[in-house]
């Protein structure tokens, strides 16, 4: 099996026989066919005690289906389950559940009006000596339990809505671990994880391993797959690609098996002298909290905003265009000075591409065409009279540009994958000739190939004449495809790193909380 | 939406915001008390608490059923039919069980077509409720052939006018329902599996929850609620009426509004179901007791639920 | 014969503890609705009474028309704040037996006005008499038509008893005549909307249709409008004799309509109401006699309700059908 | 990733919108409902009753189209039907008061789009969601149209003004043109102006709308304001085809024009639906009444049969969505 890693490009998939007795969990043959897609084609898998199994593949290539597949979510079409050697069935999540299986979603299955108490033993409430009553007082001690085991300051009786992102996903990892499941499947569980609680985390998770848990881990970053990982499989259009172990393969090979070709994953740059002011802060504070935010991004720059999540980067995107009100200070974009909503930021040229793809980016409902048309409507359509035909070759040539895949522009745009998504949602802001391009997270929940593609794009933007302030928390995009950075700590920019000082550990220094 | 994470990280202080309806309610009440003499007598206030009741049997399975970002437009008609039914069946047989079974059974029947339509055909809620609402309707004219139904024996006038230990029977009943729901809602797995239905379905999925079944579940208990007021409303009226409590659903659905339940993410609670019902009583109340004039009455129920929202609103969207 | 009618009832009066009150008592009037300008007029009717005896009224109309929930409730609520007497519409004339019964316990004098209520004890009933105007109205449109020909009937709400009185005599009246034909009888609640609408469809389903009988003016004259629509003739009769009524009889376009004179029963039931707070003698029962208002007598009604006067007492004893 | 070898191989086929197959199953439908209703009755086929038919689906058209708008923007407005009320009486007034139906108009459109307004203003402005705003906003206008009416009707108006509700054009009433007009214009703002797309846009995902440079809150006033304009102009057809004012004259409009909307096709979580299929769904609803009329079927059915049909008109509309 290990040759086949070697000797590029994707090599077919190997029978793997290791000596380490009977297998937790074993998955044969399985397949699972949507409408139009198969989801999963007789993929294999499987996971011994103590292991940390890390699952590799691009966005669509069968990763969620699998893990949808393993915890009774979804029932496969063909294929077998094998617990300790014993053939099992595993068709709803309580059969799941009695063979000891946990997950972490990466969308949260958080109740947004319920307490932490209450999500973390959802559907496992504990009943009272009343019948037909709850038992409150042990749900919160059970609770407290598992918030101090992976450190989480959190009272168990607070709503999960008033919680941040991160702490939602601690809670979520808190909502698995109290399973006490012999197998954890974990997706992505770091994406919304600051440095501090990522490390919590994975200390949890070495304790676990210790106890002969395992544990299954779709990641993106590289770094993780090779800090943490025992055993590494590889899906690729619903089909096991490929199997590896950390020490004997490296990054790049395991991104061509995931793509099926040679991706460079340096993010190339041509950097150049920047051109005249595109956007400046003045002393801005909003109300939303941030305060006495300087910030200048030329025209062919691409200039980062870092820190931690929850240091107020969205913030400062959202104040720029206009998304929350400001209540003191001036924006000035191409040298005047820009009041008002989103509307306005939109006609002078602002483009923001949102965090949230799904909730804050697309209209899921309606077609690539649509959304590709919808913040360019009055540019395209000066008279205020909107033409279906006109609409459509406008798509039809920002899906050539961008190189979406989808099979016509009449394709509901839920239907895309995540990185095709966000192209849709470059594309529209394409279509409205925008100028200033503000990019909040741009690569979350996207796979490599398409990351790789999207810098391109932005790079192509910059070297246009177009200036880019770009929020990222993966320091290394930042360090790479930046000319110079801000740091923001608390609600405040802290500092600004030229290009000759960006580093991680920088970024990281000067974001950190003083404690 | 990440950078709100900071700030939740310290604890907050757990200061319980007062609601909209809170502060309508004790404005309304002290403008009346000042206004009217007559406004804070023992005998009015068990008036407005009695006049409540039917509402309030209504608009707390609507809070449930709102909180699973649901909606029953057909309660008032299926009141008015099971309040029919009830009528028809003690008039026939004498038998205030039979008439209360038949009333509750009309109300679980309707409850499990909504829930049925909503769950497995997953017909948008209000369709399906305005469908079975034109049923329900349709049904009650075909039943009472456009009559009144009359001859209520005595007994069954005595569930609504009647007292025990010199409290209005409406109170009592009323009390204890609110006990039950805010038991139903607070200490059952049923109460976290609704704020669940409407917050996040796959959670309950995922959980091993069959959650189609507890969204049947909360219908029909809306259905069966619509019954248990149906013998109050049929005792009040002493007679079965076609068209007695038709487009009763909008004003429990406005009192649940009223009362601070929000139409998404199943954030809800039933005391503010209560306030808010009360609120709307003590203002037709007031008004009345003023001689205020019904036209204006009208303009002002409509101004209050828009006041109320309004308040609402203004502080949620402080940061 | 006006002495005998009117005779002299003390006991209301000994009830109150202010008896001696000689002027402004409060009244409350409970009616239907706010739309139906039937109920306006008994309205007007009893502002007019008040006015004359120097008393004052207090009108009380459920928010929701016709509302019978609301009706209870509004009769707690006045329960409470005790007016002088009442003057009272019940929406549903069975349902409404409970709320009159929580009257006659609060010893406040009541009097039924228009729909009799099935139960409780009032002062008087002042009313007219549905079945008797359906005959005679019916009877009317059925003479013109030369005692022949196809008719339809627009019923009110189903159910109420208004509605049910009269077409009960559009009925017998038809049956009196053996050439007419009975083509349909609809509901149309009332509703001039749906009334042109029935009629808009009966008239697809029947080529000819000589004569409707409506139970009210507004359902009458969307019938008419209907039929003017389609290019239609045929008789058109309502009940109510409001002011539209009698314009379109004016114009020729309607042929009569039964005058049901809610004026006057507000008139006469506040009037009964005051002289009983006063110790004055009343009466117990009125029941107006039907009048048919058609082209030849529609003056006395071809003035707004507002300018109308109440008649005097003893026009009013002269009306009772009942006294003590 | 998978996707983009179908991309190379993507073959530009007919593509026929969801919406558009939507439209074709309902006409259909409707054809089907024409042939059944024209072999079981014989009065169905009369050219009388086909425009019996197209000038009762108009009224409810008016209402229903500025309904379509709003629902596709993913709201709902429950005060369209008091609007009428308040719009017809203020128009009637001014026509009364001064002569002249043109100042009449203008009074009708501007109380309506101005009620609009206002209900466009507490949903985009003060953030209440629109099914409680409006039903506040409708118990506001009841109660203004009540206090101003004071229970009385006002009719009788120029036979110019009448026009536009009872008059003939061609032999074709003319409120069919104007529903014909109305659902040209409607459509061609929906699918054709930049305006109309936007507001797909919103009702889709309000969120991405905004952050995509949409003035949300003006376009979305602008749809209530819409709405309220055509309730004013449901209530002027209404003035001149009943010649007269009430002020429950559109209450029992509301809840036929949402089923209307519903049985076209548009989703009650916005951005799914076209005027079109409102038209039809408002046609498929007066076909249904008509016929049940027709045949004589006690009218307590009506309700009944309205529910079932919407129930079933939108699951078969889920099925459809399903499959594709």
């Amino acid at each position: 099996m290990r040759a086949a890693v070697k000797s590029p490009p994707a090599p077919e998939v190997v029978e793997e026989k290791p000596d380490l007795g009977t297998p937790l969990l074993e998955l044969k043959g399985i397949s699972k066919q949507f409408p139009g897609v198969k989801a999963l084609d007789d993929v294999s898998f499987a996971i011994w005690p103590g292991e940390v199994h890390m699952l590799l593949g691009e966005n669509g290539a069968g990763k969620s289906s699998l893990m949808k597949c393993l915890c009774g979510a979804y029932q496969a079409d063909t294929g077998a389950y094998f617990h300790m050697g014993e053939k099992v069935e595993i068709r709803t999540p309580t059969d799941a559940k009695k063979l000891g299986i946990a997950v972490i979603f990466q969308e949260f299955s958080l109740v947004p009006y319920l307490d932490v108490a209450q999500n973390i033993f959802l559907g496992r409430e504990f009943k009272s000596k009343i019948p037909g009553l709850l038992d409150r007082r042990r749900l919160y001690a059970e609770a407290q339990k598992v918030l101090d085991r992976i450190g989480l300051e959190v009272d168990p009786r607070t709503k999960v809505h008033t919680l941040g992102v991160a702490q939602q996903q601690m809670v979520e990892i808190a909502k698995a671990l109290s399973q006490d499941a012999s197998i954890l499947v974990m997706d992505e569980p770091t994406a919304a994880l600051s440095d501090r609680e990522t490390e919590r985390l994975f200390a949890v998770m070495r304790q676990l391993q210790a106890k002969g848990t395992a544990i299954v881990y779709i990641s993106h970053r590289m770094a993780e797959v090779f800090a943490l990982g025992d055993r590494i499989t590889v899906l690729r259009d619903g089909k096991n690609v490929g199997h590896a172990v950390p020490g004997e393969t490296s990054p790049d090979q395991l991104v061509r098996m995931m793509v099926g070709r040679t991706v460079d994953m340096s993010y190339p740059r041509n950097f150049r002298a920047p051109g005249d002011v595109v956007l400046e802060l003045k002393d801005i504070s909003a109300t939303t909290g941030i305060a006495d935010i300087n910030l200048v991004v030329r025209a062919g720059e691409i200039v980062g905003l870092c820190g931690l999540v929850g240091s107020g980067r969205t913030e400062v995107a959202r104040a720029v265009f206009g998304a929350d009100a400001i209540t003191s200070g001036e924006v000035r974009v191409f040298g005047r000075i820009k009041q008002g909503g989103p509307d306005v930021a939109a006609t002078e040229g602002i483009a923001l591409i949102p965090e949230s793809r799904k909730t804050e980016g697309l209209a899921l409902i309606r077609t690539v065409s649509d959304n590709l048309a919808v913040a360019g409507l009055p540019k395209l359509f000066p008279n205020h009279l909107f033409s279906p035909g006109r609409a459509r070759r406008s798509a039809e040539a920002l899906i050539k540009r961008l190189r979406i895949a989808t099979p016509s522009p009449n394709q509901s745009v839920g239907l895309l994958s995540g990185g095709n998504q966000q192209k849709v949602v470059i594309g529209k802001w394409l279509a409205a000739g925008a100028r200033l391009f503000i990019f909040d997270e741009p690569t979350r929940g996207i796979d490599v190939g398409a990351k790789s593609e999207i810098f391109a794009l932005i790079d192509q933007l910059v070297a246009e004449g177009a200036a880019v302030l770009m929020i990222s928390s993966e320091q290394a995009e930042i360090v790479h495809v930046c000319d110079r950075a801000y740091v923001m700590r608390g609600r405040r920019i802290v500092g600004e790193l030229s290009r000759s000082e960006l580093s991680e550990e920088n970024i990281v220094r000067m974001g950190m909380h003083d404690e | 939406m990440s950078d709100h994470a900071l700030s939740a990280a310290q604890p907050r202080p757990r200061l319980p915001a007062i609601p909209g309806v809170a502060i309508v309610l004790v404005a309304l009440a002290l403008v009346f008390a000042a206004i009217s003499p007559n406004f804070l007598s023992t005998g009015n206030l068990s008036n407005i608490l009695v006049q409540s009741v039917i509402l309030l049997l209504l608009a707390m399975p609507m809070t449930l059923i709102i909180m699973t970002e649901g909606l029953d437009l057909s309660m008032g008609a299926v009141l008015t039919l099971a309040s029919l039914v009830l009528a028809l069946t003690v008039v026939s047989t004498q038998s205030l069980v039979l008439g209360l079974a038949g009333a509750v059974g009309v109300g679980l029947a309707f409850g499990f077509v909504n829930g049925w339509l909503v769950s497995s055909l997953r017909i948008p809620p209000f369709v399906a409720t305005l469908g079975t609402l034109g049923v329900a309707q349709g049904l009650a004219l075909i039943v009472s052939d456009g009559q009144s139904v009359v001859g209520i024996p005595r007994f069954l006038r005595q569930v609504y006018s009647g007292e025990t230990a010199g409290i209005p029977n409406p109170i009592l009943i009323g009390a204890a329902f609110y006990a039950l729901f805010h038991v139903l809602l607070y200490h059952t797995k049923f109460g976290v599996y609704i704020r669940a239905l409407g917050g996040n379905r796959d959670a309950l999925t995922l959980a091993g929850v069959k959650w189609q079944r507890m969204l049947v579940a909360v219908y029909m208990l809306g259905g069966a609620m619509a019954g248990v007021a149906a013998l109050l409303l049929t005792a009040r009226i002493n007679a079965g009426h076609p068209t007695a409590a038709i487009g009763m659903e909008f004003d429990a659905i406005a009192a649940v509004a009223l009362g601070g339940t929000s139409f998404e993410r199943g954030n809800g609670w039933i005391f503010g179901t209560l306030l808010g019902v009360l609120t709307v009583g003590v203002l037709r109340n007031g008004l009345n007791l003023m001689a205020v004039p019904s036209s204006a009455q009208v303009a002002a129920t409509g101004a209050l639920v828009i006041v109320a929202l309004f308040l609402d609103g203004l502080r949620s969207r402080k940061p | 014969m006006l002495n005998l009618k009117t005779l002299v009832v003390a006991f209301p009066a000994a009830l109150l503890s202010t008896a001696a009150l000689a002027d402004g008592e409060s009244i409350a009037v409970f009616t239907k609705n706010q739309t139906n300008p039937y109920f306006q007029a008994v309205r007007v009717g009893t502002e007019n009474a008040a006015k004359t005896m120097n008393a004052k009224v207090i009108h009380y109309i459920p928010t929701k028309p016709d509302s019978i929930p609301e009706q209870l409730s509004q009769i707690e609520d006045v329960i409470v704040k005790k007016p002088n007497a009442i003057v009272f519409i019940p929406v549903d004339y069975k349902a409404m037996v409970p709320g009159v019964e929580q009257i006659n316990e609060a010893k406040i004098p009541v009097v039924n006005v228009t729909d009799r209520s099935a139960g409780g004890k009032f002062l008087a009933f002042v009313g007219a008499d549905d079945y008797n105007l359906g005959l005679e109205t019916g009877r009317y449109l059925l003479k013109k038509l030369g005692g022949k020909g196809n008719v339809v009937i627009i019923e009110g709400v189903k159910g109420s008893l208004t509605s049910i009185d009269r077409v009960r005599g559009f009925n017998d009246a038809i049956k009196e005549f053996k050439d007419v034909k009975l083509l349909a009888s609809q509901p149309a609640n009332y509703q001039r909307l749906q009334a042109l609408q029935v009629m808009e469809n009966l008239m697809q389903s029947h080529p000819q249709i000589d004569g409707v009988m409506a139970a009210n003016d507004g359902m009458a004259i969307g019938a008419i409008e209907a039929l003017d629509g389609a290019n239609r003739k045929a008789q058109v009769i309502g009940i109510n004799g409001t002011k539209e009524a009698v314009d379109a009889i004016k114009a020729g376009k309607m042929l009569a309509s039964g005058d049901y004179n809610g004026f006057v029963q507000g008139c006469i039931g506040t009037m009964v109401a005051i002289r009983a707070l006063r110790g004055q003698p009343i009466v117990t029962e009125v029941v107006l006699k039907p009048t048919v208002v058609d082209s030849t007598n529609y003056q006395p009604y071809d003035v707004a309700v507002e300018s109308r006067s109440c008649p005097a007492w003893d026009q009013a004893a002269a009306m009772a059908t009942k006294t003590n | 990733m998978s996707m983009s070898s179908q991309t190379a191989g993507a073959t530009p086929r007919l593509h026929l919108s969801k919406d558009v197959v939507q439209v074709i199953y309902r006409l259909l439908a409707a054809g089907l409902l024409c042939v059944v209703l024209a072999v079981v009755t014989d009065s169905f086929l009369s050219t009388n009753n086909i425009l019996n038919v197209l000038r009762q689906a108009s009224l409810l058209f008016f209402l229903a189209s500025g309904l379509t708008l709003v629902i596709l923007s993913g709201g709902l407005d429950l005060s369209v039907g008091a609007n009428i009320g308040l719009s017809a009486c203020l128009a009637a007034t001014v026509i009364k008061a001064t002569g002249s139906p043109v100042l009449g108009t203008l009074a009708g459109l501007g109380s309506g789009t101005l009620v609009g307004v206002c209900n466009g203003l507490m949903v985009a402005k003060l953030r209440i969601p629109s099914f409680i705003a409006t039903y506040g906003m409708l118990w506001v206008l009841h109660g203004l149209t009540y206090y101003y009416m004071g229970g009385e009707t006002i009719h009788g108006f120029p036979p110019g003004f009448r026009q536009i509700g009872s008059g003939y054009f061609l032999g074709i009433p003319i409120p069919v043109y104007l529903m014909l007009g109305f659902l040209a214009a409607g459509t061609f703002f929906a699918q054709r102006t930049v305006w109309g797309q936007q507001i797909y846009a919103i009702g889709a995902n309000p969120v991405a709308a905004r952050l995509c440079g949409i003035p949300v809150d003006r376009r979305l006033i602008l749809v209530y304001a819409f709405s309220g304009a055509m309730a004013g102009v449901a209530s002027l057809v209404f003035l001149a085809r009943l010649n007269s004012a009430e002020g429950d004259i559109g209450e029992a409009l509301t809840l036929p024009a949402v089923a209307a909307v519903l049985i076209g096709g548009a989703s009650l979580f916005g951005g799914v639906g076209t005027v079109f299929g409102t038209f039809v769904g408002a046609l498929i609803l007066t076909l249904v009444l008509n016929g049940m009329n027709l045949l004589a079927v006690n009218a307590s059915w009506q309700p009944l049969v309205t529910g079932v049909i919407v129930v079933l008109a939108v699951w078969l509309d889920m099925i459809g969505r399903r499959r594709t």
